[in-house]
């Protein structure tokens, strides 16, 4: 290698297309991020939020009840029309299942993501994590179908009880008000455990994140402050694993507040908002108040994405 | 819109929303096919879209891409005045004066004279119950599926019943109460002031209590009575049928208080871009052997007499045990207006719908 | 962690993590087992005998493998276009700040986080509106809206390990922007581009509601699935699908999870 | 006196990985204790058998003359200063420092005032509101270290405590942590790669190479006598000479170190030991230069001062010391 | 001559943060140039602008007589060694230090050859075929050298290249690399904040404190003459002496900067000042002690060589220094 280089300092502009393409970019930062943005916020921007913000625009018009045609004409009466009685129930209904599937979720979630972050290791942690994908990704309408068998009223679980001379068990459990009824498939409890089933998956793996990013050392230094295990986990462990909840407990609310298959497979004819949306939509064609009742979850959802924020669970999605 | 004139090739295509069972070809059953000889001959090739209640049909039409609709008469005269189906021309429909007389004009698809499609099918809403449960002793009346009691095998009905999940079952409420509180001076289940249309809606609020679920599809309530311990529910006789087929205990029954029924339109949409195999699919229909087929299948009764006898599927008493002769007694779904023709003023069916979404929910 | 290594879990925590699995799997199981069944309108328990005849059958439908051709058709080119629009978001948003990147990533998770029914409903209702008829483009529209989210997720994670200072060093050594694209940060990233990628395959495979809004006549394999399952006919068929979608998926998630493990360590070491 | 810390033939091995082999030590009341050795040598592993952290695979440890293994961390009255100070992110510095004794159940109050007390004496007052990520890296620092000491703890446990520290921020907190150490008279378990660090604040050094124990002594007895070559090499810089080498200035046949500072250039004195040598280069490090000078095939390194005069480079230059200052060590490395 | 760097009031600003302000310097061909400054002073910014990273706010950037302004980075033959070397982790060490070659279209055999002969030029012949992260830390801060190398730039940015290494690495590769400069003739323009370092390898240094250069000059310069008390204080420990104490000497009136090993302990010669005091305390630092003084309330820092004898704690003592030691600054800190 020789000592001194004859080199320019600075080299001539490279000829070529894509050297002048690079040096256009380069000079104007702006532009590249622009050319960047453009494609996926004409996708996510208008597309998606503009079909949102038309679909909002239509809770503003009203329906002729003979012929089922839209009335364009600006009015309130479908917002009027959301807030009857019945339809107040679906929302009530629908929120309060969608809290109560979080909350055990993250219940039920959280043990599981506990240990696969904090003891598995090596071969143990690549079955735990197929153990967590792999109902994830196996047939959503198979697996309710599959509830079906379990919770009917001649269903397998009957089945298993009777063998076990447990029935009685189940009985007594159907026979509690609200959450009971004539059989489990065709009562609140059937439908929580479907979604809990169903959902509790996406929460694992966000808590699980969370976890994995707690430094050892915090865990250590509480210990050595004098923290009992139970104490530890209280005060740094749960702390510090809320954003993963909250990241979790984001897809578990609101993929419970939007469907409308699991309750109608499994439920008790009561409406939830997403049978609701459906049914005002597909069945009655009533666009505008199926609009409207969209807007409870958007809302909903909109406060919730918010607060996550401000806790930060974004980065443990 | 003006009816077409004449009829013209096939384009190859035709796409019919329908009830489940009304277009087979031979899926479920080898002997049940009446789609693939009408494409071999038509060169028509036939897609269905089924739909579970009359709400969802009129929606599917509103949304458009469809040739055909089987509409029931709670849906027809809405898409009449949603201006959604075109006028027939019955004169380039062969088989339309082998129509049963008592549909030619029937008010649910004729508007001022002008036909808005072809009679498809019809039949009862009757009574399916689980014949262990009930040991020879068939119920007689409604009352098992509106009130509490207790069954011939001795345990109550509460859970074990079903309902309709679709805002028309209050007229099965108003006509059992036309028949067991004449009082109140119902002349028609789907004409109902104030103060009936209550009456019938307390009386759901009671059936609510019995029924675990509500029926929506009808391959859900035969799973129902299979699985779910349901012994007792109004039902159409294409479930009755399949169950019987699948050797279940069940028979269906004819109540005392009568009972509402479907009389099915076949309605041409008014964008319709496959018109000339839609004709062709309608002359198709009134054959006597396919309308015996359906009938079988399904339990209903043909809209053209010449199916009720030599069918083989069918058979000859087929038609008297599907009702054929109780036309008088079953009150067809009707869409209900405000400005009803039995008395002032109705409560229309916008409010039937949100009203029953409130029952079941339990309000 | 490393503190863990030497203790081992307590019990009641064992107990907890091994219910809740179990939980997740028994009902597949059952799904697996009524695959077998030889009764094929309803299923009851247990099984009145066992049989492998729902293989032969499942493969000889042609509606299985048009619904299954459908799908993967829809989930390839909703992957495709969410690759690339993940990519370019996660980018934008990791290697410069402008003013609004929150809005950005808040943006991207709103389709997910939405039930799927309002973004099913409001696209059906914008097509509808726009008189743009009901095809396999508007599934696929539907399905990539959703799927940016995990590419860019992935990415945006990738794009945070993978240090500023590889670009930097890239330009430093004579590298113009293509270049430095195709010989450092695509090689990069590729490995969770791929795990991305396929999480995204997955989920468009399997979305119903969303479909149900965005299809018009066609059905994917999940509408197949639904009409099959109201429909009892040769139920045990959809089983059939279903476990063999199961287990082919069990492959590639297994490769993404070791894929994006490793980028882990490959990548980290640039620091 | 009973030791504060005391271990007997402690090892702690992880799979084939002896990281702590064989150690005997034992702290003394109120000392303040070094543990210097280079990176994988095993001080970690040490203070984290102290603190409970670690299970000793065999062996014997005694806290204040009561047995140590078993129990765990929380129910030893030591507390440890982590390396990069652990600070719960999700606390307030108030929180942060007050939590040991939260989880002892102190009332709000009383611990309020001790942590605040805590943080004014490592010079923090009015900082108990601010969250860790809203401090310097020495701010850190001293949270983490009010946090230990409001524990009052017997032995306080510093893992490389000034390690991410620059220059400057490190000395000013070694002169503030070995004036707090002796005002309050806690034993002060101090681990370091930094000998400087070592010796400059340490009653006695620990130094550690391969799990074990090299050498334990005075600050003075581990650099002036180093027992062996690593000690003499890793404890300040040492010029290694060969037995051959030290045979020929007759002071011995053993190998020898000789501190660069010892050496006079061009300035032999009465009773000292000469050689000479070529001057190969020369470096300028403020209070003094370092000149290397060949010595018939050795290189060995001098430090002179800066106020010396610097021989040019290539010039012939005689190196003298006094013979004591060439200490013979253990052959084996 | 044309100066290989040259910045004409040059600054960088970021919103209100004024990282390089109004910088002006020249880097002459082939020099050792260091830049020291503490954290944040604004010496990898002014690197940047070297590099092409950034560009200044104002003023005017010249590499070679050229101007540099607008030409980004992979037009510039100036290449970074970065502080974390930024090795490309998908690539292996040899296709890692041809990268340079390899994006100029250099054949592949070629560009092979010439990367081979710049890893044995960093004494790593025959670790082309490894990944990154098969090396060790001192290995991958000398394969960032030779992929910088290996384009035979006009000018070697090192930014704080040893900081990530232990201290006998570090100790290593400072030689190894001024060594490297000497014989390739290359400029090198080197970013530290370790005075040490600075001290020992550059030619000239520029020291900077809050984005301004507060003193540009030879090691010697910096060191015995420092213009400010802020250079006083960050380039070795100094004993910076108020006005009123200089006075009371009868020096002269302004701050002055005392170098602790300019300090006689006890050893009063000719000619020279001296002041007494009493020993508050020591510390013992191996190649000397440091003797903490307090003189009439001014804490004075003494260095004493390890030979000479210390006082005890308490004791009084007198200090002595030549008044030329005695280095007058500007008041303005
Ligand atoms: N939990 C563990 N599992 C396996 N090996 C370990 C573990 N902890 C430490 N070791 C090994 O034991 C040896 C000593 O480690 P230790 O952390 O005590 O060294 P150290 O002297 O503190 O080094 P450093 O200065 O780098 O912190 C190392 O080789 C290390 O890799
Ligand atoms: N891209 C940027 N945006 C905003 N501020 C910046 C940016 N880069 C540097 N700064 C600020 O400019 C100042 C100088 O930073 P610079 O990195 O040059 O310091 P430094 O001397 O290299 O410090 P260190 O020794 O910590 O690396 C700092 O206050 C820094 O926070
Ligand atoms: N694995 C099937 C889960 C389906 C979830 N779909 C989410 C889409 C949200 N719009
Ligand atoms: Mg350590
Ligand atoms: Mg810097």
């Amino acid at each position: 290698m020789s000592a001194i280089t004859g080199e320019q300092a600075i080299l001539i502009e490279k000829p070529g297309l894509a050297g002048r393409i690079s040096d256009f970019f380069w000079k104007h930062p702006h532009v590249f991020l622009a050319v960047m943005l453009a494609p996926p916020l004409l996708w996510l921007g208008i597309i998606y939020l503009g079909s949102l913000l038309a679909l909002l625009l239509q809770s503003f018009f009203s329906i002729d009840d003979y012929s089922g045609l839209v009335n364009y004409e600006f009015t309130l009466s479908t917002y009027g029309q959301l807030l009857n009685e019945a339809n107040l129930d679906i929302i009530i209904r629908t929120v309060s299942m969608a809290a109560i599937v979080t909350l055990f979720s993250a219940l039920i979630a959280f043990p599981i993501a506990y240990y696969a972050a904090r003891y598995a290791r090596g071969k143990w942690k690549a079955i735990f994590y197929l153990g967590v994908m792999l109902p994830l990704w196996s047939s959503y309408l198979v697996k309710i179908y599959a509830w079906k068998l379990i919770l009917a009223k001649e269903g397998i679980l009957t089945w298993f009880l009777a063998k076990l001379n447990l029935l009685w068990l189940l009985d007594a459990w159907l026979s509690i008000p609200v959450i009971g009824g004539n059989s489990l498939s065709v009562s609140y409890t059937g439908t929580f455990i479907v979604f809990v089933y169903v959902w509790m998956p996406f929460m694992i793996l966000p808590i699980q994140a969370s976890l994995e990013r707690v430094p050892a050392n915090l865990i250590e230094a509480s210990s050595d402050l004098g923290s009992t295990p139970q104490q530890t986990f209280r005060h740094v462990l749960f702390p510090l694993a809320l954003p993963g909840i909250v990241a979790g407990s984001i897809f578990t609310f609101s993929l419970t507040l939007g469907d409308y298959i699991i309750p109608q497979i499994i439920g008790s004819s009561r409406l939830f908002i997403g049978q609701a949306v459906y049914a005002q939509q597909g069945t009655a064609g009533n666009i505008p108040l199926a609009a409207a009742f969209t807007v409870v979850p958007i809302v909903i959802m909109g406060l919730y994405l918010w607060m996550a924020r401000k806790m930060g669970a974004f980065d443990a999605l | 819109q003006e009816a077409l004139k004449e009829l013209g090739k096939g384009e190859g295509e035709l796409s019919i929303v329908a009830w489940a069972g009304y277009i087979e070809r031979g899926d479920t059953d080898k002997n049940y096919d009446w789609v693939t000889g009408f494409e071999k001959e038509t060169g028509c090739k036939v897609s269905v879209k089924t739909a579970a209640t009359s709400d969802e049909m009129v929606a599917l039409m509103n949304e458009g891409g469809f040739d055909l609709v089987t509409a029931s008469g709670d849906a027809s005269l809405r898409l009449v005045a949603g201006k959604r189906v075109q006028p027939i021309n019955t004169d380039l429909i062969p088989s339309w004066k082998t129509v049963d007389k008592r549909l030619q004009d029937a008010p649910w698809y004729t508007v001022k004279g002008v036909h808005y499609g072809v009679p498809y099918v019809w039949g009862p809403n009757v009574l399916m119950y689980n014949t262990d449960v009930f040991k020879g002793k068939p119920p007689k009346s409604w009352n098992v599926v509106f009130e509490e009691m207790n069954l011939p095998d001795g345990k109550s009905n509460k859970g074990r019943v079903q309902a309709y999940d679709g805002p028309i079952h209050i007229a099965d409420a108003a006509n059992y109460l036309m028949f067991h509180k004449p009082e109140l001076g119902i002349k028609s289940p789907y004409e109902l002031n104030e103060d009936q249309y209550k009456a019938a809606l307390d009386l759901l609020r009671v059936q609510r209590k019995l029924a675990g679920r509500y029926w929506h599809d009808a391959m859900i309530q035969v799973d129902d009575f299979k699985n779910e311990g349901v012994v007792a529910s109004g039902s159409w006789p294409f479930q009755v049928n399949l169950l019987k087929s699948e050797k279940q205990p069940v028979a269906s029954e004819f109540p005392e208080e009568g009972t509402t029924g479907w009389a099915d339109t076949t309605m041409l949409h008014t964008e319709s871009a496959h018109p000339n195999c839609a004709y062709m699919w309608m002359e198709h229909s009134l054959s006597a052997k396919v309308q015996g087929d359906v009938s079988a299948w399904f339990g209903a009764n043909p809209s053209v007499a010449a199916a009720c006898k030599g069918n083989e599927l069918l058979t000859d008493e087929g038609c008297a045990t599907n009702g054929y002769n109780d036309f008088d007694k079953i009150k067809f779904w009707r869409t209900p207006v405000a400005k009803c023709e039995s008395q002032s003023e109705c409560v229309p069916y916008h409010r039937w719908v949100s009203d029953y979404i409130g029952v079941i929910g339990g309000r | 962690m490393r503190s863990d290594r030497s203790t081992s879990a307590p019990p009641g925590l064992k107990i907890a993590a091994a219910g809740g699995l179990l939980f997740l799997h028994l009902p597949i199981m059952l799904i697996f087992l009524y695959a077998f069944t030889t009764e094929e309108k309803s299923y009851q328990f247990p099984p009145p005998g066992l049989t492998l005849q729902w293989f032969a059958v499942t493969w000889n439908r042609p509606d299985v493998w048009e619904a299954l051709s459908l799908s993967v058709r829809v989930a390839s080119i909703a992957t495709a276009i969410a690759l690339v629009l993940g990519t370019l978001c996660a980018a934008a948003v990791s290697q410069t700040r402008f003013f609004g990147r929150e809005t950005i990533s808040l943006l991207v998770i709103l389709p997910i986080a939405l039930p799927g029914i309002i973004t099913g409903i409001a696209l059906r209702s914008a097509f509808s509106m726009a008189d743009i008829p009901f095809s396999i483009w508007t599934i696929v529209l539907g399905h990539a809206t959703f799927c940016v989210v995990v590419v860019y997720n992935n990415a945006v994670a990738r794009f945070r390990r993978v240090s500023g200072s590889l670009v930097e060093a890239s330009m430093d050594l004579g590298a113009n922007g293509l270049q430095t694209f195709r010989h450092v940060i695509l090689p990069n990233i590729s490995t969770a581009l791929l795990a991305g990628g396929m999480l995204a395959f997955a989920l468009s495979f399997d979305e119903v509601i969303v479909t149900t809004f965005t299809g018009g006549q066609q059905s994917t394999l999940p509408i197949w699935m639904l009409q099959e399952l109201i429909r009892p006919r040769q139920r045990p068929v959809t089983n059939v699908v279903a476990m063999v979608v199961v287990l082919v998926t069990f492959l590639p998630i297994l490769a993404a999870y070791y894929l994006t493990r490793d980028g882990d360590q490959i990548a980290g070491s640039g620091k | 006196m009973t030791a504060a810390v005391l271990f007997e033939n402690v090892s702690r091995h992880f799979g084939a990985v002896r990281a702590v082999d064989a150690v005997d030590l034992a702290v003394a009341e109120g000392e303040f204790f070094a543990m210097l050795g280079p990176s994988g040598s095993g001080k970690t592993t040490c203070l984290r058998l102290m603190a409970g952290f670690e299970q000793p695979t065999h062996g014997h440890i005694e806290i204040f003359g009561e047995t140590a293994e078993g129990v765990p961390p929380y129910r030893r009255n030591v507390n440890t200063v982590f390396q990069d100070y652990a600070l719960f992110p999700h606390l307030s510095i108030l929180d942060n420092v007050a939590y040991g004794l939260m989880v002892k159940g102190v009332v709000r109050e009383e611990r309020r005032k001790a942590a605040e007390d805590a943080l004014a004496m490592v010079k923090l007052p009015g900082y108990g509101a601010r969250r860790p990520g809203q401090l310097s890296g020495g701010q850190r620092q001293r949270v983490a270290l009010a946090r230990a000491l409001v524990n009052k703890p017997k032995v306080l446990l510093l893992d490389e405590p000034l390690g991410a520290l620059d220059l400057k921020l490190r000395e000013q907190m070694q002169e503030e942590l070995k004036t707090l150490q002796k005002s309050l008279g806690i034993t002060f378990v101090f681990v370091t790669h930094d000998q400087g660090e070592a010796l400059s604040m340490a009653d006695r050094i620990a130094v550690f190479n391969d799990g074990k124990i090299q050498q334990l002594g005075t600050p003075e007895d581990v650099y002036k006598r180093p027992k062996t070559r690593f000690v003499a090499d890793f404890v300040g810089s040492s010029n290694i000479l060969q037995p051959e080498f030290v045979t020929q200035l007759g002071a011995g046949q053993q190998l020898a170190s000789l501190r660069p500072e010892a050496i006079g250039l061009n300035s032999k004195k009465e009773g000292q030991l000469a050689v000479s040598g070529v001057v190969l280069s020369r470096s300028f490090l403020g209070a003094s230069n370092r000149v290397t000078v060949n010595v018939g095939g050795t290189k060995l390194h001098v430090m002179s001062p800066a106020s010396s005069p610097v021989p040019e480079e290539g010039s012939n230059v005689t190196l003298s010391f006094a013979p004591a200052d060439l200490h013979l060590m253990e052959t084996t490395p």
